[in-house]
């Protein structure tokens, strides 16, 4: 139903996942740009925001969004890259008003920034506070791959970055 | 029906507010439920399961000394780090026995030097920092450190918050220029 | 002159046992106040200073006087001070016709009736001052809902009183009293039930307790029209609460149960016993319900005890055209 | 700063932000850190037009902790008790959360004994979180005596709960791949003989506040939630239950053991506070259910699975999200590891932020004491809040 729901948006990557395991139904890695498209459709399909963090990993900040249903339980988790250097991208606030405290909470942590969220001021850490603590070291940031639980792919981009290199490529859809 | 039931229903309204004052004015007339420390305390079987500050356990072969071995697995383990464990060093040589041991290894013989006692010298719980977790126990593998059942732990200085687990077991190893604390 | 001297002295003697009499009753109640609370949780209360904590008030009195008297930088300072003062003195004067035995009174006044609702109406104008004088956020929606709820609230009080006045063509409390019998049947309360009613809520909302405790509704206001006061301060008007609870169970126990008036010895114990028994009531109420909202507080006012009050006028009225 | 340049100079950072959108016409009154209504260091700053709240914004952040921090320079075990710290109401479903992340990750099988010492020991201190919100949200009203009562029930249930977990408040007991110490049949007792009694009090409680005229009209009708606020800001727990979902993540979420019993979701459909205030009545009733099925059928055998992990025990590569029912709705716990010894990154999920966040847009218009009794129907506790 996940591979349906994000139908003609640009979705780098769908995975199913093992709740038994992960914790996780679906995993949907997005580009930065089709986020807010997805949270309007996973709204319309009568999703709640759990919550929303950020990983930071060797290939970038790794945003995590999850969402689940009331009715039909089955966490969805949609996954944004964006690099290190330019750590900015678009709020879902304007959909799920309740993110808008997450994301401030991400910021204070990260220091990534959410354009179009309406109070971008600091919420958990004193305004005056200028480094971000959940930012790790360069050394010590691991690679995606060791982290995060793609599942089964049921589609993906050609040049989705997390393909397991073995694994054979299925055919390019949904670009 | 719903006529009469609009009519009655302030009725039943002020009613409850009856019915709480006799709740009230019941448990007025009951016994009361506190405790009145200092006067009573709470029985000692609510006690028994409290897990108040650590202490270490006797040694089974002679209780006069902790069964600690000063292996300062603890040290690491509390997520305080509130704990200080010194290994007692060796015992001191004197100049004539340090003079043999040489003589002994110039002569190409293996040396044993006297071991350290596998006792500690210094154990420490700084209790303002613990957060009775218990790690400290679970991680022992002793099992030479145990909570105690002390609910009156008071101090009135930060001083008195360093508590020096060694205090009970008068044949506990000391450092050298250790005085008892004046009681 | 002659005739003046022995009315000014029983004026000034009286006066005198008068502020004895309320500052032991404050002391007497807020002892009682938190025994009963502590009761009724099924804790003891106070325990520690005396005998069962006998002597806590005396203990909280002299904290109190010990306290440095705090003023906020931007408070008016004139009208800071008398608010306290406002709130305090005015009560004294209230028991001045109060008819505590068959001539025990300061000074039987014809007009004693009006007296009191008149100087009772000083309290409302220190909360005011207080709430506005403070410049405290708090200290102001308490003053606001202070005046509205007084004021809304005397409205019903004085109709039930006026009831009680028809029915004796008397503002005299003394011939109230004395009209009414010794025996429970012949008291006021049992001919006039609405307006006894009546008086017992408003009693609630004039004097500021709970239910109807919304100008220092602490949960919301902190602490309401008195938010900044310390020491003394707050300890008179912490005083005028307890003497305000006293002057009302007093006017009710004249209009309403008879006064001294009482089976088998007429007296001043049976004005006294009515009178612990309503401020039981009032503190029992205090430590069983939770607080009524603003709007709750005065629809219960405007929609329910004013057009009740007024029938019972009319009633009343017609009825002593009637017979 | 910008806000001078505005003419805001009065106040701090954050009344100086708010002070920005604020009408000519209006107060703007500053509630908190320290305020009776807050429970501890919540601030609310709210726009009044009269007693009517215009607009309000909870300040938060003064209780904050770092807990997510603390995870990622501590070993899992050494983690533990800083879940008890988090949420100091319901103590256990926070142990849980975290013990759940890791053996699913892990995929660790946990004994069936040391499975029902966790349902019973997080069903009794549910019902003691309950009792303190009870008291604390009486107290919000008005009312003084309730939370008297409350404790005292509340008291005996910690004396029960001590003998499992050796502690009253910050329980710390649950381990990974089992639990810390077995119960005994003293505990089993004192659980078969308070059951009853708390069946007996609630009624009482029924009577003495649920019933009474004064706070039926304080609650019914202030503050209604519909099922899409909730699911804008991610309110769970009473907050939907109270909006007619049936929607307990004991049940979504396959709490282990939770199916073996028979209880059902406290559901009200009024979506007022008076209907939040009901489901956590009904859940008491229950959670005692619950107890007493748990009671009759526990099973024998360990508490802790063998080889179970010790403190330099390392978190297998992976993520892992473990969510389940605490006192105040969905506590999840997001587990990333990346093989080390402490974990790469711990999410924390909590329930009283999501329901805290949509507290701006519910007291929208409402009285400031309406605001205030639908700040106590959330059931704040502020450290969960802060983290």
């Amino acid at each position: 139903m996940i591979d349906t729901l994000f139908e003609g948006l640009a979705v780098q990557c769908v995975g199913r996942c093992d709740p038994a395991k992960t914790g996780l139904a679906w995993s949907v890695f997005l580009a930065p740009s089709e986020l807010l498209a997805a949270a309007r459709r996973l709204y319309e399909a009568l999703y709640f925001i759990e919550d929303l963090t950020a990983i930071d990993a060797r290939e970038g900040y790794l945003l995590v969004y999850h969402f689940d249903h009331m009715d039909k339980p089955g966490r969805v988790a949609l996954r944004v890259l964006i690099p290190h250097d330019a750590a900015a991208l678009p709020s879902i606030a304007p959909v799920f008003q309740g993110a808008e405290w997450h994301e401030r909470e991400t910021t204070d942590f990260y220091g990534i920034r959410f354009d179009g969220n309406p109070n971008p001021v600091p919420l958990l850490l004193p305004p005056e506070m200028t480094d971000h603590p959940l930012q790790k070291d360069p050394e010590k940031r691991a690679p995606l791959a060791t982290l995060v639980a793609v599942g089964d792919i049921v589609r993906s981009t050609a040049d989705f970055f997390l393909l397991p290199p073995e694994a054979p490529k299925p055919e390019a859809s949904g670009a | 029906m719903s006529a009469l039931k609009k009519i009655f229903q302030p009725v039943t309204d002020l009613w409850s507010l009856v019915v709480g004052l006799q709740i009230t004015g019941r448990n007025f007339a009951q016994r009361q439920v506190t405790v009145h420390y200092p006067r009573q305390e709470v029985p000692p079987e609510v006690n028994a399961s409290y897990r108040g500050p650590i202490q270490l356990v006797a040694n089974p072969r002679n209780a006069a000394k902790p069964k600690c071995t000063a292996c300062n697995i603890c040290v690491p383990a509390c997520p305080s780090a509130c704990i200080t464990v010194v290994k007692a060093p060796p015992p001191p040589i004197t100049p004539e026995q340090e003079k043999a041991f040489q003589e002994a290894e110039a002569r190409g013989e293996e040396v044993e030097r006297p071991a350290a006692p596998r006792e500690p010298i210094i154990w420490i719980n700084d209790f303002s920092l613990c957060s009775l977790c218990g790690v400290c126990v679970e991680a022992c593998p002793t099992h030479c450190i145990e909570f105690s059942h002390d609910l009156y732990s008071v101090g009135t200085s930060r001083k008195d918050f360093k508590h020096d687990l060694l205090a009970p077991f008068p044949e506990a190893l000391r450092p050298a220029d250790y005085k008892p604390e004046e009681k | 002159m002659s005739f003046i001297a022995p009315e000014l002295l029983r004026i000034v003697v009286g006066m005198v046992a008068v502020m004895a009499f309320v500052a032991l009753n404050v002391l007497v109640l807020v002892y009682a106040e938190r025994k009963g609370a502590g009761h009724i949780q099924r804790r003891p209360g106070p325990y520690e200073v005396g005998p069962h904590g006998i002597l806590q008030p005396l203990a909280d009195a002299g904290k109190l006087m010990g306290k440095q008297l705090l003023m906020p930088k931007s408070a008016d300072p004139i009208l800071y001070w008398m608010a306290p003062i406002l709130a305090f003195f005015p009560v004294l004067l209230l028991f001045v016709p109060m008819p505590f035995g068959p001539v025990l009174t300061v000074q039987d006044v014809n007009l004693g009736l009006l007296l009191i609702l008149a100087f009772a109406g000083l309290n409302v104008l220190a909360t005011l001052l207080a709430g506005w004088s403070q410049n405290n956020k708090f200290g102001l929606l308490g003053a606001a809902r202070a005046v509205s709820q007084s004021v809304a609230y005397e409205i019903p009080l004085l109709l039930s009183v006026l009831c009680i006045a028809f029915q004796y063509g008397s503002l005299n409390l003394s011939t109230i009293v004395e009209a009414q019998g010794s025996w429970p049947w012949q008291w006021n309360f049992l001919c006039q039930p609405l307006a006894f009613l009546i008086f017992l809520v408003s009693a609630f909302a004039e004097t500021n307790r709970a239910p109807f405790d919304l100008p220092e509704a602490e949960s919301e206001l902190t602490a309401g029209f008195h938010t900044e006061y310390s020491g003394m301060g707050f300890g008179l008007f912490f005083m005028a609460e307890y003497a305000n609870m006293v002057v009302v169970s007093g006017v009710c126990s004249a209009l309403f149960l008879g006064g001294w008036r009482g089976p088998f010895f007429d007296g001043v114990w049976w004005f006294l016993i009515k009178v612990y028994a309503i401020l039981a009531l009032i503190i029992w109420v205090r430590w069983t319900y939770p607080r009524v909202r603003f709007d709750q507080l005065l629809n219960i006012n405007w929609k329910w005890l004013l057009p009740l009050a007024t029938a019972n006028l009319f009633a009343t009225v017609f009825l002593i055209k009637l017979f | 700063m910008r806000y001078e340049e505005m003419g805001l100079t009065e106040g701090d950072f954050y009344s100086r932000n708010f002070q920005k959108g604020a009408r000519e016409d209006t107060l703007i009154l500053n509630l908190g850190p320290q305020h009776p209504a807050t429970h501890g260091v919540l601030r609310v700053i709210v726009e009044l037009d009269g007693e009517y709240v215009i607009r309000a914004e909870p300040v938060i952040g003064y209780l904050h902790r770092m807990h997510e921090k603390m995870a990622e320079v501590r070993s899992i075990y050494q983690y533990l008790p800083n879940m008890g710290r988090v949420d100091y109401g319901h103590a256990l479903g926070w142990n849980w959360a975290l013990v759940g992340a890791v053996e699913k990750l892990a995929g660790f099988e946990v004994p069936e004994r040391a499975q029902y010492i966790r349902v019973i020991t997080t069903e009794l201190n549910r019902i003691t979180s309950h009792l303190l919100w009870w008291g604390a949200f009486t107290l919000d009203l008005g009312a003084i005596t309730p939370i008297m009562y409350a404790f005292d029930d509340r008291e005996r249930m910690l004396d029960i709960l001590q003998m499992a977990t050796g502690s009253r408040l910050t329980h710390s007991s649950f381990r990974v791949g089992g639990v810390c110490a077995d119960i005994n049949d003293t505990f089993i007792e004192a659980c078969k003989e308070f059951i009853p009694h708390m069946r007996g009090r609630l009624p009482m409680y029924r009577d003495l506040v649920t019933g009474n005229i004064i706070l039926r009209k304080r609650l019914e009708g202030v503050g209604v939630f519909d099922a899409d606020l909730c699911r804008r800001y991610g309110g769970s727990g009473p907050v939907v239950r109270g909006s007619g979902i049936a929607y307990d993540a004991r049940k979504a979420e396959a709490t282990p053991m939770y199916d073996r019993f028979d209880w059902k979701v406290a559901v009200q459909t009024g979506g007022d506070s008076m209907a939040r205030y009901l489901v956590r009545m009904d859940e008491m009733e229950q959670s005692l259910n619950i107890i007493e099925q748990a009671l009759a059928s526990l099973p024998e055998g360990k508490v802790m699975m063998p080889k179970a992990p010790k403190v330099t025990w390392q978190v297998p590569k992976g993520e892992a999200y473990f969510a389940t029912e605490g006192a105040r709705g969905k506590v999840g716990i997001h587990l990333v590891s990346d093989g080390g010894k402490n974990p790469y990154k711990i999410k924390l999920r909590s329930p009283c932020f999501s329901n805290l966040s949509l507290f701006a847009e519910a007291a929208r218009g409402t009285l400031l004491a309406d605001a205030l009794a639908i700040l106590g129907s959330l059931d704040l506790v502020i450290p969960e809040i802060d983290r």
